[in-house]
């Protein structure tokens, strides 16, 4: 199935091309709009390994929900651009080149084992299958019981806390 | 799977022009249906030479005289982004129409050609992120203009669309309690009970109060009347598109009647049981004809109310939505998960 | 995964059309800019000031009250699939009371948090 | 087919970017901007992993790190921004009261 890997590579350059822009960009405005490119591109991803629930999910809260806030706030502070960092110690950087090749050999080294696992094919019943909704919402209303209803205390302690935060005294 | 890839292309190429018709006429409706409602007479004018053909060309010479208009870019905007802007409002507004179906199935050349582009397992939430993308391309038409105007209005309209896409998740969530799937398919299939008249807000009379949060939601979503503040003429000049012309100015209105659109295909789909009616099991060229004309009522009634009722201030806007809509919607749910634990 | 295909496709026709759309006005041959016209937009009276202005952090708080909440959605949703399905079939129907009281429970947390929004006079905006 | 080991490369390189990110920018939203696309590299682990062992609880882990996530983001945020109401500005160099 080459279309799938073609597929795969396509959004795999977006992703970190885009991710390498956030790097690159000096504002921060236009970094933020990367990491959207980064985040649509991975639920592309979620997709081809059968996550749709997933994949949704993340457009909805990460593309449309977290990241109006981050360019509400960098449209209402008008935040400066990025100022270039003051390199202390100099000779890192050539430091570095070697520990990035030994990081890319370790990697390939533990991925070896797995280069050949494929993802299993789908049950004949496509609504159970996992990624669906339905297996989403037995599995998390279920066995994951008590994560989800301590991300509601999460949720109100997180409200409560950046109000306080962001507003002034008798704002 | 090369023929069911023709198929797709197919289908999306026709859906995209008939939705770019369908635009050009729907603002041909709304200025009929202002005129009627306002007593006058309306654009009649522009035929075919001599024939005048009640005005029916009007859109075609709007289209033509917007390609003429003068491209402004003005000095001090941000280039790229002013450009990127009204793509990114006008591209989620066309992809949201491919899981929407619009008839069962029908026989073509020998073909059963099922009447959907494609359907998902999580359909509405496809819907639902697309509309909640769509706040980008206002954000950043406003802060690309550089224009205290459009400034804000596409802060003002973003935090318009975001306080009320909660309301909308809200409603939607009733109705899913009530259906059980995300799939539309599924959803229109479900309602063709009863001579094809089994529809849901029939069916389930608590329904009534979620579509009628529903439409609120989805027409401040739209930034219509009358909830345009966005665009609030007498307070903002023209609200995030202050400073666009030409064919970007278009691309704005376009993704506007677009939603438009969607959104009364959505409330088809999910209130009025989307192609279902009356003989459309023996005829199912019928689906599409009933579809269009519930999607066209609710455009109808989208545009009565607009010559209607008069624009909300914000302060008003705000506290409707999130201290009325929002609880309501929370309520409705309650109400709803209740009545179907007891139902047998 | 076949059925997101088209998803594919019709995000690139859409944004070829929107590219075809934004090329099209930059060929048709009747820009005559001014320094006028080119200004922004202030009425016609010469711009005061710059629109890069900081703005009230009201927009920020709404924003983040949308996003908490919209995690509330987005919870409800795949509990809203399944609900019905749990009240009816054999297999999950002794859960149905521990399906309902569950959601209830994290709707009253989030119900306090919109409580304390409300309390807190973040929703006003004529003040 | 795709295997396994190109997504987990993929999460790992993402990941990296992220982290130099934390490291070489100044920003304080720029350095939240990094944070939150190492939060997506490890999610993208995740959910791979979850498919290719056709378990569901890795998806359900995504779903509560995008909770969290958010959470995150809103505290952040606001503590963003009290810091450059009282500073006028964001550079986290500038911001070191605590340092001795």
């Amino acid at each position: 199935m080459w279309q799938e890997k073609v597929l795969f590579i396509v959004f795999a350059v977006i992703a970190i091309a885009s991710a390498l822009n956030i790097l690159l960009q000096r504002s921060p405005l236009y970094s933020a709009l990367s990491l959207i490119g980064t985040l649509l591109s991975l639920s592309a991803l979620y997709l081809t390994v059968h996550a749709q629930f997933i994949a949704a999910v993340q457009i909805v809260v990460y593309a449309g929900a977290i990241m109006v806030l981050f360019i509400f706030v960098i449209m209402l502070l008008n935040v400066p651009k990025d100022q270039p960092q003051i390199e202390k110690q100099k000779g890192l950087r050539y430091l570095a080149i070697p520990f990035a090749g030994l990081m890319i050999a370790e990697m390939f080294y533990v991925l070896r084992p797995i280069r050949l696992t494929t993802l299993p094919i789908q049950p004949g019943n496509a609504e159970q299958a996992v990624g669906t909704t339905w297996s989403i919402g037995t599995a998390l209303f279920t066995d994951y019981l008590l994560p989800f209803e301590v991300t509601s205390v999460l949720i109100l302690m997180a409200l409560v806390g950046a109000m306080v935060l962001a507003r002034r005294e008798g704002d | 799977m090369t023929n069911l890839l023709l198929e797709w292309v197919i289908k999306t190429i026709v859906i995209l022009l008939i939705l770019v018709t369908a635009v050009a006429y729907v603002t041909l409706m709304e200025r009929k249906v202002m005129a009627w409602i306002q007593m006058r007479v309306g654009p009649n004018r522009v035929g075919l030479g001599k024939f005048r053909l009640w005005g029916l060309m009007q859109p075609l010479a709007d289209g033509l005289k917007m390609i003429f208009k003068e491209d402004i870019i003005p000095l001090q905007a941000n280039q790229w982004l002013y450009v990127l802007a009204p793509a990114l409002s006008l591209i989620p507004a066309l992809m949201t129409f491919i899981v929407i179906p619009y008839g069962s199935q029908i026989t073509l050349f020998n073909h059963t050609i099922e009447l959907h582009v494609t359907r998902m397992n999580v359909g509405l939430l496809y819907v639902l992120a697309l509309t909640s993308v769509g706040v980008y391309g206002i954000v950043l038409a406003g802060w690309s203009s550089n224009n205290k105007y459009s400034l804000m209005g596409g802060l003002r309209s973003s935090a318009q669309m975001i306080s009320y896409e909660l309301a909308l998740g809200l409603s939607i969530v009733s109705v899913l309690l009530y259906t059980g799937t995300l799939d539309l398919v599924e959803i229109v299939d479900a309602q063709g009970g009863f001579h094809g008249l089994a529809w849901n807000i029939f069916h389930y009379p608590l329904l009534i109060l979620v579509f009628i949060i529903f439409y609120i939601a989805s027409l401040a979503e739209t930034n219509r009347t009358p909830f345009d503040l966005p665009e609030a003429d007498s307070e903002l000049v023209a609200g995030y598109h202050t400073e666009y012309s030409s064919m970007k100015f278009v691309m704005f209105q376009m993704a506007e009647y677009l939603n438009l659109i969607t959104a009364s295909s959505i409330a088809t789909t999910l209130f009025f049981g989307g192609w279902n009616g009356p003989f459309v099991g023996r005829l199912p060229y019928l689906g599409p004809v009933y579809f269009t004309v519930k999607v066209l009522a609710l455009i109808f009634m989208a545009m009565w109310i607009r010559y209607t009722v008069p624009r909300f201030r914000y302060d008003q806007l705000m506290r409707f939505g999130w201290k009325f809509l929002l609880p309501a919607s929370i309520v409705n749910i309650i109400i709803s998960s209740t009545a179907i634990l007891f139902m047998r | 995964m076949v059925k997101y295909v088209p998803v594919l496709l019709i995000l690139i026709i859409a944004t070829g059309m929107a590219a075809v759309i934004i090329i099209l006005s930059r060929f048709a041959k009747n820009r005559r800019p001014t320094r006028e016209k080119l200004m922004p937009y202030e009425c016609g009276v010469e711009p005061v000031g710059t629109a890069r202005e900081r703005q009230s952090v009201k927009f920020y708080l709404v924003a983040m009250a949308f996003l908490l909440f919209d995690i509330e959605a987005v919870f409800l949703v795949p509990w809203a699939v399944v609900f019905r399905g749990v009240v009816q079939s054999e297999a999950y129907r002794h859960l149905k009371y521990v399906f309902y009281g569950e959601m209830m429970v994290f709707m009253v947390v989030l119900f306090v948090g919109l409580v304390y929004v409300w309390r807190k006079g973040i929703l006003e905006w004529n003040r | 087919m795709v295997p396994l080991s190109w997504y987990l490369g993929l999460s790992a390189l993402l990941f990296t970017i992220g982290a130099v990110g934390v490291f070489i920018k100044r920003n304080a939203i720029t350095i939240f901007l990094c944070i939150e696309l190492m939060l997506n590299a490890v999610n993208l682990t995740l959910v791979s992993l979850s498919g290719f062992f056709g378990d569901v609880g890795g998806q359900l882990f995504v779903f509560i790190v995008m909770t969290v996530a958010a959470a995150e983001a809103a505290v952040g945020l606001a503590i963003i921004i009290s810091i450059f109401r009282n500073r006028e500005s964001l550079n986290v160099d500038e911001v070191d009261s605590l340092k001795l």
